[in-house]
């Protein structure tokens, strides 16, 4: 097991190498358009060239991208090109506030995906259409959309909740909670939509599988059946959509910070991509593909101690 | 596994007709076609369709609200007709998923071909290419090739398919896998196939249905993620999809709310019917295999509709009395079982069979594949797939009908009659140890603690003729073997201390010298508990050995009962017969000593 | 007897596991099959047999030793030989639900192996053999799905006929079958031999099956050869304990003979148990 | 001593290239110009309150004191402190420098100091840091390096400073107006780009501040001015999409902000103040007076063509919501350079916009291209397209994004460009940038006689000389249809009047308040 988890390790590492040099690459190239867009209006050819040289842009691709990494290892991920801010201190606020979206989004939609998985395979009928109905128009409607009614409803028409920002929890609890809820709200529709439907599917598996019956059969009651084997055999399948959801969660945060104005990761990885600011660019990307190797990471240590066969392995 | 399911019920030339058939048929996915079709023509006839191009403008009709004249759905800020550009907004929609869905079927599915087939070092670079591609973030990678594109919508549309090619890699692959190892792949390698027509004949085949079914919901991602670059102010704004509408319309949002919710509406119809037609395709053409549960309500009028016309039905009318009732344990009556069929209808397995069982007897029930004998075993202890339908009967413990009343059924399971399966491997739970199952389903039948629960199981595991007991409690499932597995199948039956064993096909899985064994300690058991026993099987070596009385099944009837050595030595029905006949001629009849 | 068509000599197949170790499943064989006769190789589960048949077929690796036909070394050779081998050894394997192709019609399956080796007049071929293995005509324009086991095992055979072979080899083709089935299947096997003078290379775990079948078994244990010989000897009087052990475990559908054998079983390992102790 | 009223050039500091907002308002300046230095304090608006909450539609740069956007940056209005700064006429006012003279022919400036002035972390303000900045802004990566590396310094002593160019500056005053001042040793230590450090009325609060969402500011009550900023503390954040502006300020989340022509109406509706401001003129440039890249443009009567097929009522009613004002001339009204009662010399009329294309000899039309900025101009750009149309103009818009579109769009690639560029409150200056070869937006870059020897006399003639120039340049420019003025438009800075009021613009921009106007 440990062997396996060295080796998951050094997997991700090689995926970390690989996707960051991926952006860099993408990136390259276009060091004059990049300086002269620092600059802005009215820069000569020589102040441009200058900035050139400062940005360090007129290095070849690998030494650039093998500086990068250097320092990125030391963590120093650089500064931004066009603000100067130090991208490492940039990420250190940003990415507090879209983890704190994401993640009770992501346990929300764990939990209720679960609930309703569970109620829809087992009980069927109703349950089991609303499901259904549920998912399949959570997933049609695009996260922004949601977003946006949220907004109209919520915050304009209603007043709840605050319509735009984020309040750090330090500073206020409780305007945290408010000021997370309707993008947690937005984000949450599509990814349990998508969740309680994978996570009925595996439970329909799990139910309808030889051991269940023969466990019935010993005179085993519903309940414990399915809170402690069914449950916890699907599992495995369920926490595979728990990773993937994360994924789609973190893209979805790209809109959702846009329509609320929030300062998350997202808007700094938008608005950095936008104008090829390259530190700041491959810092979120980096912080993205870690967080979901960490949670890909931890789901795969989660399913190993729940499947003893994986365990094996 | 899946794949062999999906096989055996997609395809074929007929099929292909039916499936077309299927899917007018359910109405939501007839919806979903038509709405899907009707995007299409659009696209394709946009220039017949729409009033004027695109971008006329008349600064007379900006913001005009909908339903005005002239103007259907009103006007956009710019003086546009908004009907008229969703019109030509299809066109864009309809070219975004177009590209996504070629160069991500195109890249995945040849990837997904290669890979599963030759397996080896391919499949290792591109498991590894998918996995950093999977982690990549795809939108902030889109943003960026738009800071060195410009608004590009082929390429960007071309770069997403690219990024969700790895799910058509993983369904290729994984289908590729399975159906490489089909034995008609090998067959057809026997036979002398090349390799490339193995793939386009055989395993191109395979995965046929689900890349139609992915790419449903692929188109589906399409114009999601053009709708969502759009937003971010990333799209082409001289072009008039429906993302540049719906964001254009997005910035004068208080000005004209009205006119968002057109492209929002199309994009989210069209997603909503490229999903429902994605999920209607996958019902026709992958689960046509698996029969549906049937509604409460519908289930009652199916039972109350068979019981009505079973009256004065032959077999019902006069109950076989095969013993006098005092000694008899369990007696099964008229008992009919049906499953729905895919038209409505019911299709009965089991036309009212009648079974008696005394205490301490080992009842023989015999008969081909499709006989029901397992669908009777079942019932006994309420255990029936759920979507089987009891369309009559009773099946009497101590005179009580369990049928009718769940409680008792539900407490007679386990501590009244045991339970021993077929397949020994799938019947325990694979996540739990062998101790902690058996441990669970004994202290459930029968309240007691731990310590003794596991004494006794480790009592009767040795006594079923596992030597190291104590170590095989603490085993996984998947750490012992077959016979073992049905050694513990059989201790987990029995220690509950029931009166009554069904067992169904018990000994099947297993090799013959093991067979041997397990019989030899399901006849010891028998005899040292008093214990009565249905075996369902279809070896009459087996019946022979083990049984008292027989009852032989055919297509869910019981045409004969015997004591054992009369039905061996004088059978009476024809098919009892053919039967012996036929098991006779391939069995060792006679061993020199 | 004259010279084997089928020689295999010392086969030793191992299959690759993880980390370059490798695990050997046929420990060195060695048997001949006749133009004509069946052989059959039987043994319960994990005995090797469906590998040494598949060894043969080149579907699974040959990692020492040899198989030569009519003289000629087959394994280890390049796809190309190997297809030309195709026209000569055929198979029919156990599960005939999984081994055809539910998407193709009986006679676009059994036009395969011809079309693959450039046979012409595949239609009339295709009459034919079906007539031989028993089906109706009317059974090419039809799907696999369409028929029962027993039926489709009938084409599965058709489809290994359909090249003329000297060798098919049968891998438990009855194993799935309903009993009834079985015994006609089984006969249809022998009317076969008897009409074109193919050999099998029988597999099956069933002792009586294969005593009914065969000219010769070999019995399987672990990866050898334990007994092989004429088989009538082997089913009853076999001189391997393994034989033996495997011989008294099958019941037999006679409640007397079978208390008897039961009784004798007992006997005879209360024996070993004795002269282990 | 005044001279040489409204000759400057300003510093016109990078615009950003992701907010085409900005570029729109980048012929302005990043003037801080109090208009009314002399507000007493005796303003009723004057008595001290507690904080202020203000949104802008756009992020600034950072933090480098060189790359700071002159547009809604109230960030920078609070932390720095400038020597001199230009009003919204563009008059020297003091800052830093209680007084100042400018040197004989335009050579440079010397400027006296305010004695005991600190930087918010307590070190002494003097003339050696007002020397390290200059010279920052002169450095060679700096975008104004040709403006300011050839000055030179004399320090007699701290409080005293004389900046001296090698050659006489015609716009004096933009050249030396409006730099922010940090401390020589702050900006040598390069910490300056984490955290911003100046003399100004606020400092910021790092702790509370997210760069690129939220900037925190507590007032320095030892400000020599603080006066003029009545507010505690000072909250700016960033919303830069339309609905969530809208959304924060009809929810109170933000006092002011500016909102767009479409959220206008909503805005007032919801009983928020409008600050209206016209600091905008829609025109399309038609640089290529001679026609290198498109010949037909360097035909004066295809020029005049393209100027009568615009319905300019129906632009400014229908497309701007009846927020803006048709208009025959590109400069501002007030200006110097406005001609008041000047009649449309080219009123819509599509019959003789086509006799004058047919007379040039391109009845048939031609084909060019009209550059966008991550398409800003999506309301306006399809009426025009069609109206070109009308004299077989085929123009086709071409989307220009990424790091090199503001390159790419003063490339001279494209010379005819539709723009909502700004009108100045200086109307020379705009001669310089529209008209003058060295201009940025006169693409083109191609001399012209008549126009270079008027805007150069520009620089030695009397404010009634300068007058009649501008306006002989405007009507020449009129004449020769160097432009497409279509309508004046402007922003609207939506505010609620019981948290704070404007009562006074200072922006020479014309397009929001500046710090010093919220009371």
């Amino acid at each position: 097991m440990l062997l396996n988890l060295m080796k998951n390790l050094l997997r991700s590492l090689g995926v970390l190498l690989v996707t960051t040099f991926a952006g860099f690459a993408l990136m390259f190239g276009n060091a004059t358009g990049i300086a002269s867009s620092v600059l802005g209006i009215g820069a000569t050819p020589e102040s441009v060239q200058a900035k050139v040289v400062e940005l360090g842009l007129d290095r070849p691709l690998l030494v650039q991208y093998w500086d990068w990494l250097t320092s990125a290892v030391t963590g120093d991920l650089g500064r931004s090109f066009y603000t100067g801010q130090q991208v490492s201190e940039a990420l250190s606020q940003r990415v507090p506030v879209t983890l704190s979206v994401i993640i009770p989004a992501l346990a929300l939609t764990a939990l209720i995906s679960v609930l309703l998985g569970v109620a829809a395979a087992v009980r069927g009928g109703g349950i089991d259409r609303f499901v259904q109905f549920f998912s399949v128009g959570g997933t049609a409607i695009p996260n922004f959309i949601i977003a946006i009614a949220l907004v109209f409803a919520f915050a304009i028409h209603w007043r709840i909740f605050p319509a735009t920002g984020y309040v750090a929890f330090g500073d206020d609890p409780w305007q945290w909670v408010l000021s997370i809820t309707l993008p947690m709200l937005a984000l949450l529709v599509g990814a349990v939509a998508g969740g309680a439907q994978q996570f009925r599917t595996a439970m329909l598996d799990t139910l309808g599988s030889d051991y269940v019956r023969t466990l019935r059969a010993r005179g085993m009651k519903e309940q414990p059946i399915i809170f402690q084997h069914v449950l916890r055999n699907a599992a495995a399948p369920g926490l595979t959509v728990v990773s993937l959801t994360m994924l789609s969660l973190l893209g979805g945060a790209v809109f959702i910070e846009q329509v609320f104005a929030l300062p998350g990761m997202g808007r700094l990885a938008t608005d950095a991509a936008k104008i090829s600011d390259v530190p700041m660019v491959m810092g979120t990307v980096m912080v993205t593909v870690v967080i979901v190797l960490v949670i890909n990471f931890v789901a795969d240590l989660l399913i190993q101690t729940l499947n003893p066969k994986a365990r094996m392995r | 596994m899946t794949s062999a399911t999906d096989n055996r019920t997609t395809d074929g030339r007929a099929v292909r007709f039916a499936v077309l058939r299927k899917l007018v048929k359910n109405p939501i996915a007839a919806v979903a076609l038509v709405w899907f079709a009707g995007v299409l023509f659009i696209a394709a006839f946009a220039p017949l369709l729409a009033t004027g191009g695109p971008n006329l403008t008349d600064l007379g009709a900006a913001n005009l609200p909908p339903f005005s004249d002239g103007h259907f759905l009103g006007g956009d800020a710019a003086g546009r007709d908004i009907l008229d550009r969703l019109i030509w907004g299809s066109r864009s929609t309809v070219m975004a998923i177009l590209i996504v869905t070629v160069v991500s079927v195109a890249a995945g599915v040849t990837t997904g071909l290669i890979a599963g087939f030759y397996r080896g070092r391919f499949e290792t670079i591109a498991n590894f290419l998918v996995d950093v591609v999977m982690s990549l973030p795809g939108i902030v990678l889109l943003i960026a090739l738009y800071a060195l594109t410009g608004p590009n919508l082929p390429v960007a549309m071309a770069v997403f398919g690219l990024l969700i090619a790895p799910t058509y890699y993983r369904l290729v692959r994984s289908i590729v896998v399975s159906v490489r190892n089909e034995l008609y792949v090998d067959a057809a390698r026997v036979v002398g196939l090349s390799d490339l027509r193995i793939v386009g004949r055989h395993v191109l085949w395979a995965v046929r249905a689900p890349i139609i079914i992915q790419s449903s919901f692929t188109m589906a991602a399409g114009i999601g993620i053009e709708a969502g670059m759009s937003f971010l102010g990333l799209g082409d704004p001289t072009s008039s999809s429906w993302g540049i509408m719906l964001q254009q319309s997005f910035t004068s949002i208080y000005n004209n709310p009205v006119a968002i919710l057109w492209p929002s509406l199309v994009i989210s119809l069209t997603v909503l019917f490229l999903i429902l037609l994605g999920n209607a395709l996958s019902d026709v053409l992958q689960s046509s295999a698996r029969s549906k549960v049937m509604p409460r309500r519908k289930r009652r009028a199916a039972v109350a509709e068979a019981q009505a016309a079973i009256t004065g039905s032959p077999v019902d009318a006069e109950p076989a009395e095969l013993s006098s009732s005092d000694d008899v344990l369990l007696s099964i009556r008229a008992l009919r079982v049906g499953y729905p069929r895919s038209d409505g209808g019911i299709t009965e397995v089991v036309h009212g069979a009648d079974l008696d069982i005394r205490r301490g007897e080992i009842h023989g029930l015999v008969g081909e594949s499709g006989s029901g004998k397992s669908q009777m075993a079942f019932s006994t202890l309420g255990i029936l797939p759920k979507e089987a339908i009891i369309l009559g009967g009773s099946v009497l413990l101590d005179g009580h009908d369990l049928l009718t009343d769940s409680k008792r059924q539900r407490e007679a399971r386990g501590t009244r009659i045991g339970y021993v399966p077929q397949e020994p491997m799938s019947n325990l739970d694979p996540s739990f140890t062998i101790g902690r199952q058996l441990v669970k389903g004994l202290r459930a039948a029968r309240p007691m603690s731990k310590a003794a629960a596991h004494a006794k199981l480790v009592g009767l595991l040795e006594r079923v003729g596992i030597r190291d007991a104590e170590r095989v409690m603490s085993l996984y499932p998947h750490e012992i073997s077959g016979g073992m597995a049905q050694r513990v199948l059989i201790c987990g039956a029995i220690a509950s201390d029931p009166d009554i064993i069904v067992a169904d096909e018990p000994t099947t899985a297993l090799d013959v010298t093991i067979q041997a064994e397990v019989l030899e300690i399901l006849r010891g058991l028998s005899e040292e508990r008093g214990l009565a026993m249905i075996l369902v099987t279809h070896n009459l070596g087996v019946v022979a050995d083990l049984c008292d009385t027989v009852s032989v099944m055919k297509d869910g009837l019981i045409v004969e009962k015997a004591d054992v050595d009369a039905l061996f030595e004088s059978p009476r029905e024809a098919y009892t017969q053919n039967l012996l006949a036929s098991s006779r001629s391939v069995e060792l009849m006679e061993i020199e000593q | 007897m004259n010279e084997p068509i089928l020689q295999v000599r010392d086969l030793v197949v191992r299959f690759p596991g993880k980390r370059g170790s490798h695990t050997e499943v046929i420990h060195g064989i060695s048997f001949d099959l006749h133009a004509g006769e069946t052989l059959s190789l039987v043994g319960e589960s994990g005995s090797g047999k469906t590998t040494i048949g598949r060894a043969i077929l080149g579907l699974a690796p040959v990692s020492g030793g040899s198989v030569t036909f009519r003289g000629e070394t087959i394994s280890n050779v390049s796809r190309a030989q190997r297809r030309r081998i195709a026209t000569d050894i055929q198979v029919v394997f156990q599960d005939p639900y999984t081994s055809l192709n539910p998407s193709m019609t009986v006679e676009s399956i059994l036009v395969e192996p011809l079309a693959a080796t450039g046979v012409q007049g595949g239609r009339e071929r295709v009459r034919e053999l079906l007539d031989a293995v028993g089906l109706p005509a009317d059974a090419g324009t039809r799907y696999p799905r369409e028929f029962s086991g027993g039926q489709r095992q009938r084409i599965a055979i058709a489809r290994a006929l359909a090249l003329d072979p000297a060798v098919i080899i049968c891998d438990e083709p009855t194993s799935a079958l309903d009993v009834t089935t079985q015994a006609t299947v089984l006969e249809l096997f022998k009317e076969l031999q008897e009409r074109t003078g193919v050999a099998y290379l029988f597999i099956s775990h069933d002792l009586g099956v294969v005593n009914s079948i065969s000219d010769r078994i070999a019995v399987l244990y672990q990866g050898n050869i334990v007994e092989l010989g004429e088989a009538h000897q082997v089913a009853t009087a076999p001189r391997h304990g393994y034989t033996h052990r495997l011989q008294m475990a099958a019941p037999v559908a006679d409640p007397k003979k079978q208390r008897a054998r039961r009784t004798e079983r007992l006997r005879a390992l209360a024996e070993v148990a004795d002269a282990a102790s | 001593m005044r001279l040489m009223n409204g000759r400057r050039l300003t510093g016109i500091v990078a615009a950003s290239a992701t907010a085409a907002i900005a570029l729109a308002a980048c012929s302005g300046t990043s003037t801080d110009g109090p208009s009314s230095s002399a507000a007493g304090s005796d303003q009723p608006g004057d008595v001290a309150k507690d904080s202020l909450v203000l949104a802008m539609s756009q992020d600034i740069e950072g933090f480098d004191p060189r790359v700071q956007p002159g547009y809604q940056n109230w960030p920078a209005d609070a932390v720095w402190d400038k020597l001199v700064r230009c009003d919204s006429t563009a008059n020297l006012t003091p800052g830093i420098a209680e007084s100042w003279e400018i040197l004989p022919d335009n050579m440079g400036i010397t400027a006296h100091l305010r004695e005991g002035l600190t930087f918010s972390d307590g070190s002494v303000l003097d003339a050696e840091d007002i020397k390290a900045n200059y010279e920052y802004w002169g450095a060679p990566e700096s975008a104004r390096s040709a403006d300011y590396a050839d000055l030179t310094y004399d320090i007699p002593d701290p409080l005293t400073i004389t900046l001296t160019w090698p050659e006489p500056q015609v716009l004096i005053n933009t050249l030396t107006c409006d730099i922010p001042i940090t401390s020589a040793d702050y900006l040598a230590s390069g910490d300056f780009l984490d955290e911003p450090l100046g003399s100004g009325p606020y400092v910021i609060d790092m702790a509370k501040t997210t760069v690129g969402s939220e900037y925190v500011f507590t007032k320095r009550d030892d400000y020599y001015d603080a006066d003029n900023y009545p507010y505690a503390n000072l909250t700016v954040k960033v919303l830069d999409n339309e609905a969530a502006m809208v959304s924060a300020l009809k929810t109170g989340q933000v006092a002011g902000g500016l909102v767009t022509d479409q959220s206008r109406a909503e805005a007032e509706a919801s009983g928020l103040e409008i600050k209206d401001f016209q600091g905008q003129t829609v025109r399309i440039l038609l640089t290529d007076h001679n026609g290198d890249v498109y010949p037909a443009i360097g035909d004066v009567r295809v020029r005049q063509a393209m100027n009568m097929v615009f319905d300019k009522q129906a632009i400014a009613d229908s497309i701007y919501l009846g927020n803006a004002e048709p208009t025959a001339q590109y400069f501002r009204k007030g200006t110097d350079a406005y001609i008041d009662g000047l009649e449309d010399p080219y009123p819509m009329d599509i019959e003789k916009a086509k006799a004058l294309m047919a007379e040039a000899g391109y009845a048939d039309g031609f084909d060019i291209e009209l550059p966008s900025l991550d398409g800003h101009l999506a309301h306006i750009m399809p009426y025009v397209i069609q109206q070109l149309g009308e004299i077989n103009i085929r123009a086709t818009e071409k989307v220009l994004s990424g790091a090199n579109a503001i390159e790419d769009l003063l490339s001279g690639t494209y010379p005819v460009i539709l723009f909502e560029l700004g009108n100045l409150g200086d109307s020379t200056f705009q001669i310089y940038v529209e008209d003058y070869p060295d201009g940025w937006w006169n693409v083109s870059h191609q001399p012209d006689e008549y126009v270079d020897s008027r805007y150069e006399q520009l620089a030695t003639a009397s404010p009634e000389e300068g007058k009649v120039l501008e306006q002989e340049i405007n009507q020449y420019t009129i004449d020769n249809a160097w432009q497409v003025p279509l309508v004046f438009k402007g922003t609207h800075f939506a505010y609620d009047a019981d948290l704070v009021s404007v009562p006074t613009d200072s922006d020479i921009e014309a397009l929001a308040p500046k710090l010093r106007d919220f009371k």
